[in-house]
């Protein structure tokens, strides 16, 4: 017994130098805080989900910043102070996984040294990697992430390196809100919102707080569904003026093409993650009437916006499909760290973060933008009318 | 008693000398931001892995459920550290969130561990389901959007000393008139039974512990990556973590620490190869199992007592 | 009255897709005990195959069929030969992981080779409503229901007529037994495997023409559902699987028929667990009891 | 005649349609040492699996006389019936073949020795105490039946005799007040059985309980037990001691019906 004593003081001791071996590693400071630099290339990081559920639109948006990129090597690259230098681009899976987010983001931060990053497509693997990318000073420009908190603190205030390309979801949400009042004057709306993300039930959410008739009916889909036969019959017979269904093409794509074939005739009105040609493909052109979305990129726009002009016919050309509005963000993305590079004459990536900061009426494909104080783009939206599976009417909301 | 108590020691050194050595490589900045996140990553899945281990290793039951009850975990911190954003919090969310998958545990366990097998298997996985369509469809969890600014309360310290307080507990419970009893029944639950030994107790017993096991897991999850999502904690989730303990070798506890280390190893390699990644991992995966069936270590177990076995004979004379 | 017959025709429609899909799985559960994690992403191909061929070379629905059916056959047959069969005396979980790695790998091969992105599938077929008193049913839907229909009789007949369907309920009860009695193990599950997995191809062209969109990750919900429908109709029962379907997909409808279309899976997995308790083995399956 | 220990009154199993056993009433008594014969398929085992609550009886009822007084057996799990005091072997044999011969006695002995979760969670010393008592008493035993060499080996590992003889060790490890023994000399050789005839008289003497023996083996029953009950199509043919059974006209042609 007076053994097992003595052993436990051992014990004691012990446990006593490992606490204070564990004060002495989170006691250590963090670097000296300067950022990453750039080498004889501008390394920019990609965080995207090219594997797992989100692949599809991270594939998309890859193809985006690619086209970014080849565009700005070919004309010699950014101009940095007096010389120029070529982008490099190095990009990672993150698999749809917010842990693997988080370790590609240190990666691109601590070994690549990119001085910064375009992604993660989704919030929530855009919020996982925050912690690493603040922790090294690099900014991220995220071309969809939608969570209105994706670039605030908790206190509300900005997250000081997290940028988006995209609208945030109260904008779009009660700019449909708006429109189906004002325009479609439906006065009672079902709500199908795609319930596997933020995404969906982030724009459900603020469609709801500004829309001011009634909602007769709100059910929710999973992404990768494909059967909403059910859903529908069930709205048939509800006295209903539209149905608002943000989510994205895929989904909505069969809920078009279902609704329709089961008689469903009201406006179907949806978001950007509708905004793509994919949409009337899997519909049918003949089920693709009387569509609406909301979205900062219309294809539209080339008519008006040379840049979106040029951007459409080199994607057309590289990819041969007209380009969908994620590509079009992550176009914008990288372009928007090019013109932070330009504007503060380095490439820093504490640098880069205050010329994203302070980025104002950059000419962009989705439209003239300029960031607020919450780093969320200021643009232009635009609605868009499918008729027949072709856009046949914009209207440019303010 | 002398003896056991070397034994003790001994392990208690090499855990200091692991800490000690990471610590020494965090600090010369071998060890930087991403491999430390590898590292975090490696030691929430040795715990999450060690809890499943138990359930499917030695009570011999195939649960396919174990993301459900990291979720309650990881929900309750990110739930109670956005009001109590201390350590204190952190670990008062965790023994909350141990708490309630304890219960869950119960709820689901009492009724379900009488099947056996796959169909065991398929109805656990259905209860880990029904526990995330609860959590994506619950104001307090935010839904689908899930939680993010979860406090840092997390360091790789933390999980370091909760991967070997679990290991240890666990390692502990095996090796006692518990774990043998869990054990009778995986071999035989009906002699089990003729030896007075009730098999849904037991069963259940190895079960909430497990849950337990996996709420810490979640919780460390929820503070170290700081955001989290229903999304988080599918069938997926709980398939990448019986992999690990298939892999290591089900029934060995050493196998899950060396299974969850290649694994998070390979998985941190691959991350260079771009969208080759899952491909190469998926080919490993296979091969592995098929070269080797029983897992990396079949059911050895790494022991000190082993390797000196002569000090066994000292001890037995000593009683 | 209207809006009920119309959600029976919606879940009868669903369920026959689920009752296609299950009867694979029930299939090489039955024979080797293995819950073939892969199968799901043979449906997969099977679509993709359709696909290509429809689109490249032209063919016409019922080649397109028939070839994926034979397209899918043959890879069933490899996937066992190289992936499963090494494992056979190997504990069973172990090639559970093996086919969750198989399936990791048809998603994310395919993925690499033809991207993630969503396919719309030539619609072959013109799809044609029927109005029947203010009922709405397609030709591709009755189509899906009828071919769902015929496969499940046409493996009954198989399994209950043939030598190689004897051959394979010997093996399912003990193959050890089998082999003695001059069984082909070897064949025997060769033909189980090419069997299921010609039945996913015929389901992969069938959904992908119906639903008009296909993309490499097409097959992992589906594929956990029809397995929970083959566990539920007693797996390795071949009725079992289409009632399994069928009963899932008129719950997932009724569930969203009454407006909780946000729990529509977690009611299908509630009513599993139910069913597992009242029926450990399923409404088919039979009830072993070790004999003491 | 001393006092009696497990008594089943009238009890009845149906199978579906099919009655295994039909009305037998047994008693065993304290320090007892009794047969079960009959012919293949006469129901023995099922008798074995309705008293030790393997099987629920449809009808009758089983009855423990304890020092507190007469306790109900009916409805009981298995492991209750275990813990208050039967014990068991089976016809096939069920060890825990992949654990060790010391943890198959030592998980026998789970309910006579308390640790309490949390001692054996954190160690401390009671738990080291109370796993040191069991595994000398574990030893012990072992040594009594001559296991003491393959102690440390898997189950799995022993030759089939001394399978049989560990199930036996593993079943007193329990502390029964009554053993039941399916067919302790299946498959032995002469030389086998002779040696098991020698342990179950040392096991009864020893440990002062009652033994309950299904055997065919007529040599080692006819040697060892008291009194036999004989059953076939599963009713009470006959009782009585071995001389009896053997100048039984039932019995015999029971038996000469069963082997010619």
């Amino acid at each position: 017994m007076i053994k097992w004593q003595k052993n436990m003081v051992k014990i004691g001791a012990l446990a006593t130098i490992v606490l204070a071996l564990a004060g002495c590693s989170t006691a250590k400071s963090n670097g000296s805080g300067q950022g990453n630099n750039p080498g004889k290339t501008i390394k920019i990081g990609v965080n995207m989900e090219l594997s797992g559920s989100a692949a599809g639109y991270g594939q998309q948006q890859k193809q985006g910043i690619q086209l970014a990129v080849n565009k700005i090597n070919k004309a010699g690259g950014i101009k940095v102070g007096n010389t120029k230098k070529k982008i490099q681009l190095v990009v990672r899976d993150n698999k749809t996984s917010n842990t693997t987010s988080a370790s590609v983001a240190a990666q691109l931060v601590n070994n690549d040294k990119v001085v910064a990053v375009v992604g993660p497509a989704a919030t929530n693997a855009g919020t996982a990697s925050i912690p690493n990318m603040t922790k090294a000073q690099v900014p991220s420009v995220s071309p969809s992430a939608t969570d209105p908190g994706y670039t605030l603190q908790k206190n509300g205030d900005v997250q000081k390196y997290i940028f988006r390309a995209c609208f945030q979801n109260n904008f779009q949400g009660s700019s449909a809100a708006k429109f189906m009042t004002n325009n479609l004057k439906a006065k009672n709306v079902a709500i199908l919102t795609d319930n596997s993300s933020d995404y969906g039930t982030g724009l459900t959410k603020a469609f709801k707080k500004t829309y001011t008739g009634k909602v007769v009916s709100s059910q929710t889909f999973q992404e990768g569904d494909k059967d909403f036969n059910a859903i529908l019959t069930s709205l048939k017979h509800k006295k209903i003026d539209a149905i608002y269904a943000p989510g994205y093409y895929s989904e909505l794509g069969l809920i078009i093409k279902q609704a329709r074939q089961a008689g469903i005739n009201v406006p179907i009105v949806g978001s950007d993650g509708m905004a793509d040609a994919k949409l009337a493909k899997i519909a049918g052109n003949s089920n693709t009437n009387n569509i609406y979305y909301t979205t900062p990129f219309s294809t539209k726009s080339g008519e008006t916006n040379t840049l979106a002009a040029t951007f459409l016919k080199t994607y057309q050309a590289k990819y041969h499909t007209t380009a969908p509005t994620f590509s079009a963000l992550a176009y914008d993305s990288v372009y928007m760290i090019k013109s932070a590079i330009e504007s503060e004459k380095s490439a820093n990536s504490v640098k880069i973060t205050a010329g994203l900061a302070k980025i104002t009426d950059f000419k962009g494909v989705t439209g003239t933008i300029t960031m607020n104080k919450n780093h969320n783009p200021e643009k232009s939206m635009t609605i868009e009318k499918l008729t027949d599976g072709t856009v046949s009417q914009a209207y440019t909301i303010k | 008693m002398k003896a056991n108590f070397k034994y003790n020691i001994f392990w208690l050194a090499v855990m200091i000398i692991g800490f000690v050595a990471i610590d020494a490589c965090e600090f010369l900045g071998i060890i930087n931001a991403f491999i430390e996140n590898m590292l975090v990553t490696i030691g929430i899945n040795i715990i999450l892995a060690t809890g499943l281990n138990l359930i499917i290793g030695f009570s011999g039951q195939f649960s396919l459920g174990h993301a459900g009850f990291m979720a309650i975990g990881a929900y309750a911190t990110g739930i109670m550290t956005q009001t109590i954003a201390t350590p204190l919090g952190f670990y008062l969310s965790m023994v909350v969130g141990i708490v309630i998958a304890m219960i869950a545990a119960l709820i689901v366990g009492i009724p379900t561990l009488r099947l056996r097998g796959d169909y065991l298997a398929i109805a656990t996985m259905g209860a880990a389901e029904i526990i995330r369509i609860l959590i994506n469809n619950l104001k307090i969890t935010n839904g689908a959007a899930g939680l993010f600014n979860i406090p840092p309360l997390v360091t790789w310290a933390t999980v370091y000393v909760l991967m070997c307080l679990t290991t240890i507990v666990t390692v502990n419970f095996i090796h006692s008139r518990n774990g043998r009893a869990i054990m009778s029944v995986r071999e035989d639950e009906i002699a089990a039974e003729a030896m007075g030994i009730n098999p849904t107790r037991w069963k259940l017993a190895a079960f909430v512990f497990g849950a337990g096991t996996a709420a810490i897991g979640g919780s460390l999850h929820a503070a170290y990556i700081q955001t989290i999502a229903p999304g988080d904690f599918n069938i997926m989730a709980s398939i990448a973590i019986l992999i690990i303990v298939v892999l290591g070798g089900v029934g060995s506890i050493t196998g899950t620490f060396v299974a969850a280390i290649v694994l998070g190893a390979l998985d941190t390699i691959l991350q260079n190869f771009g969208t080759l990644r899952m491909i190469i991992y998926s080919l490993a995966l296979i091969l592995i199992m098929i070269f080797k069936p029983s897992g990396l270590l079949g059911n050895w177990e790494l022991s000190f007592k082993r390797l000196g076995t002569h000090q066994r004979k000292e001890q037995s004379i000593h009683e | 009255m209207q809006t009920f017959g119309q959600q029976l025709i919606n879940g009868l429609s669903l369920g026959s897709i689920y009752a296609l899909l299950a009867l694979g799985y029930t299939m090489v559960y039955g024979i080797i005990k293995l819950i073939n994690f892969a199968h799901g992403d043979i449906y997969m191909l099977g679509a993709f195959w359709g696909y290509y061929v429809i689109n490249q070379l032209h063919f016409n629905f019922i080649w397109a069929m028939l070839s994926a059916i034979v397209f899918c056959a043959i890879l069933g047959v490899i996937i066992e030969y190289f992936a499963y069969r090494p494992l056979r005396h190997s504990p069973r979980i172990t090639a559970l992981i093996t086919a969750i790695g198989v399936s990791f790998l048809l998603e994310n091969g395919m993925t690499y080779l033809f991207t993630a992105n969503t396919r719309s599938f030539p619609q072959v077929i013109k799809t044609v409503t029927y109005h029947l008193g203010g009922l709405r049913i397609s030709n591709i839907q009755l189509l899906i229901l009828g071919t769902a229909c015929l496969l499940m009789l046409l493996l009954e007949l198989i399994i209950k007529r043939t030598k190689m369907g004897r051959a394979m309920r010997a093996v399912s009860v003990d193959p050890e037994a089998a082999q003695l009695v001059g069984i082909n193990l070897n064949h025997t599950i060769s033909f189980t495997f090419a069997l299921g997995s010609a039945m996913a191809g015929a389901a992969g062209v069938l959904i992908g023409l119906y639903y008009n969109s296909i993309d490499p990750l097409m097959g992992m919900t589906p594929g956990i559902k029809a397995f929970v429908a083959a566990v539920i109709g007693g797996i390795g029962s071949v009725p079992g699987a289409s009632v399994g379907g069928f009963l899932i997909g008129l719950l997932e409808t009724g569930v969203q028929a009454i407006g909780l279309s946000a729990y529509k899976d977690a009611v299908v997995y509630f009513v599993l667990i139910v069913i597992l308790l009242v029926l450990p083995a399923g409404i088919f399956g039979k009830k072993t009891k070790e004999k003491v | 005649m001393s006092s009696p220990l497990l008594t089943a009154q009238q009890i009845v199993k149906n199978f579906g349609g099919l009655t295994a056993v039909a009305n037998v009433s047994v008693h065993f008594d304290q320090n007892e040492l009794i047969g079960l014969i009959g012919p293949n398929g006469a129901g023995k085992t099922t008798l074995f699996n309705l008293l030790t609550g393997v099987t629920p009886v449809t009808s009758g009822a089983i009855s423990l006389y304890t020092d507190q007084g007469v306790q109900s057996l009916n409805g009981k799990r298995p492991a209750e019936i275990a813990q208050a005091g039967l014990s068991r072997t089976f016809q096939n044999i069920r060890l825990f073949k992949e654990l060790s011969v010391l943890d198959n006695v030592r998980i026998a002995m789970t309910n006579h020795y308390q640790e309490g979760f949390l001692a054996s969670i954190f160690r401390v010393p009671k738990f080291y105490r109370t796993e040191a008592d069991m595994t000398l008493a574990a030893q012990k035993l072992l040594a009594i039946f001559d296991l003491t060499s393959v102690a440390d080996q898997p189950a799995k590992n022993l030759p089939y005799g001394i399978q049989r003889r560990l199930e036996i060790v593993r079943a007193l490890a329990t502390k029964p007040k009554l053993l039941f023994l399916d067919e302790p000399a299946a498959g032995m050789n002469p030389e086998e059985t002779a040696d098991l005839t020698r342990l179950i008289r040392q096991v009864q003497h020893d440990f002062h309980i009652t033994i309950v023996l299904i055997e065919h083996d007529m040599s080692l029953v006819m040697n060892v037990v008291e009194r036999l009950y004989v059953l076939e199509h599963g009713a009470l043919l006959a009782e009585g001691t071995p001389n009896e059974i053997q100048h039984n006209p039932a019995v015999i042609k029971a038996y000469l019906g069963d082997e010619a």
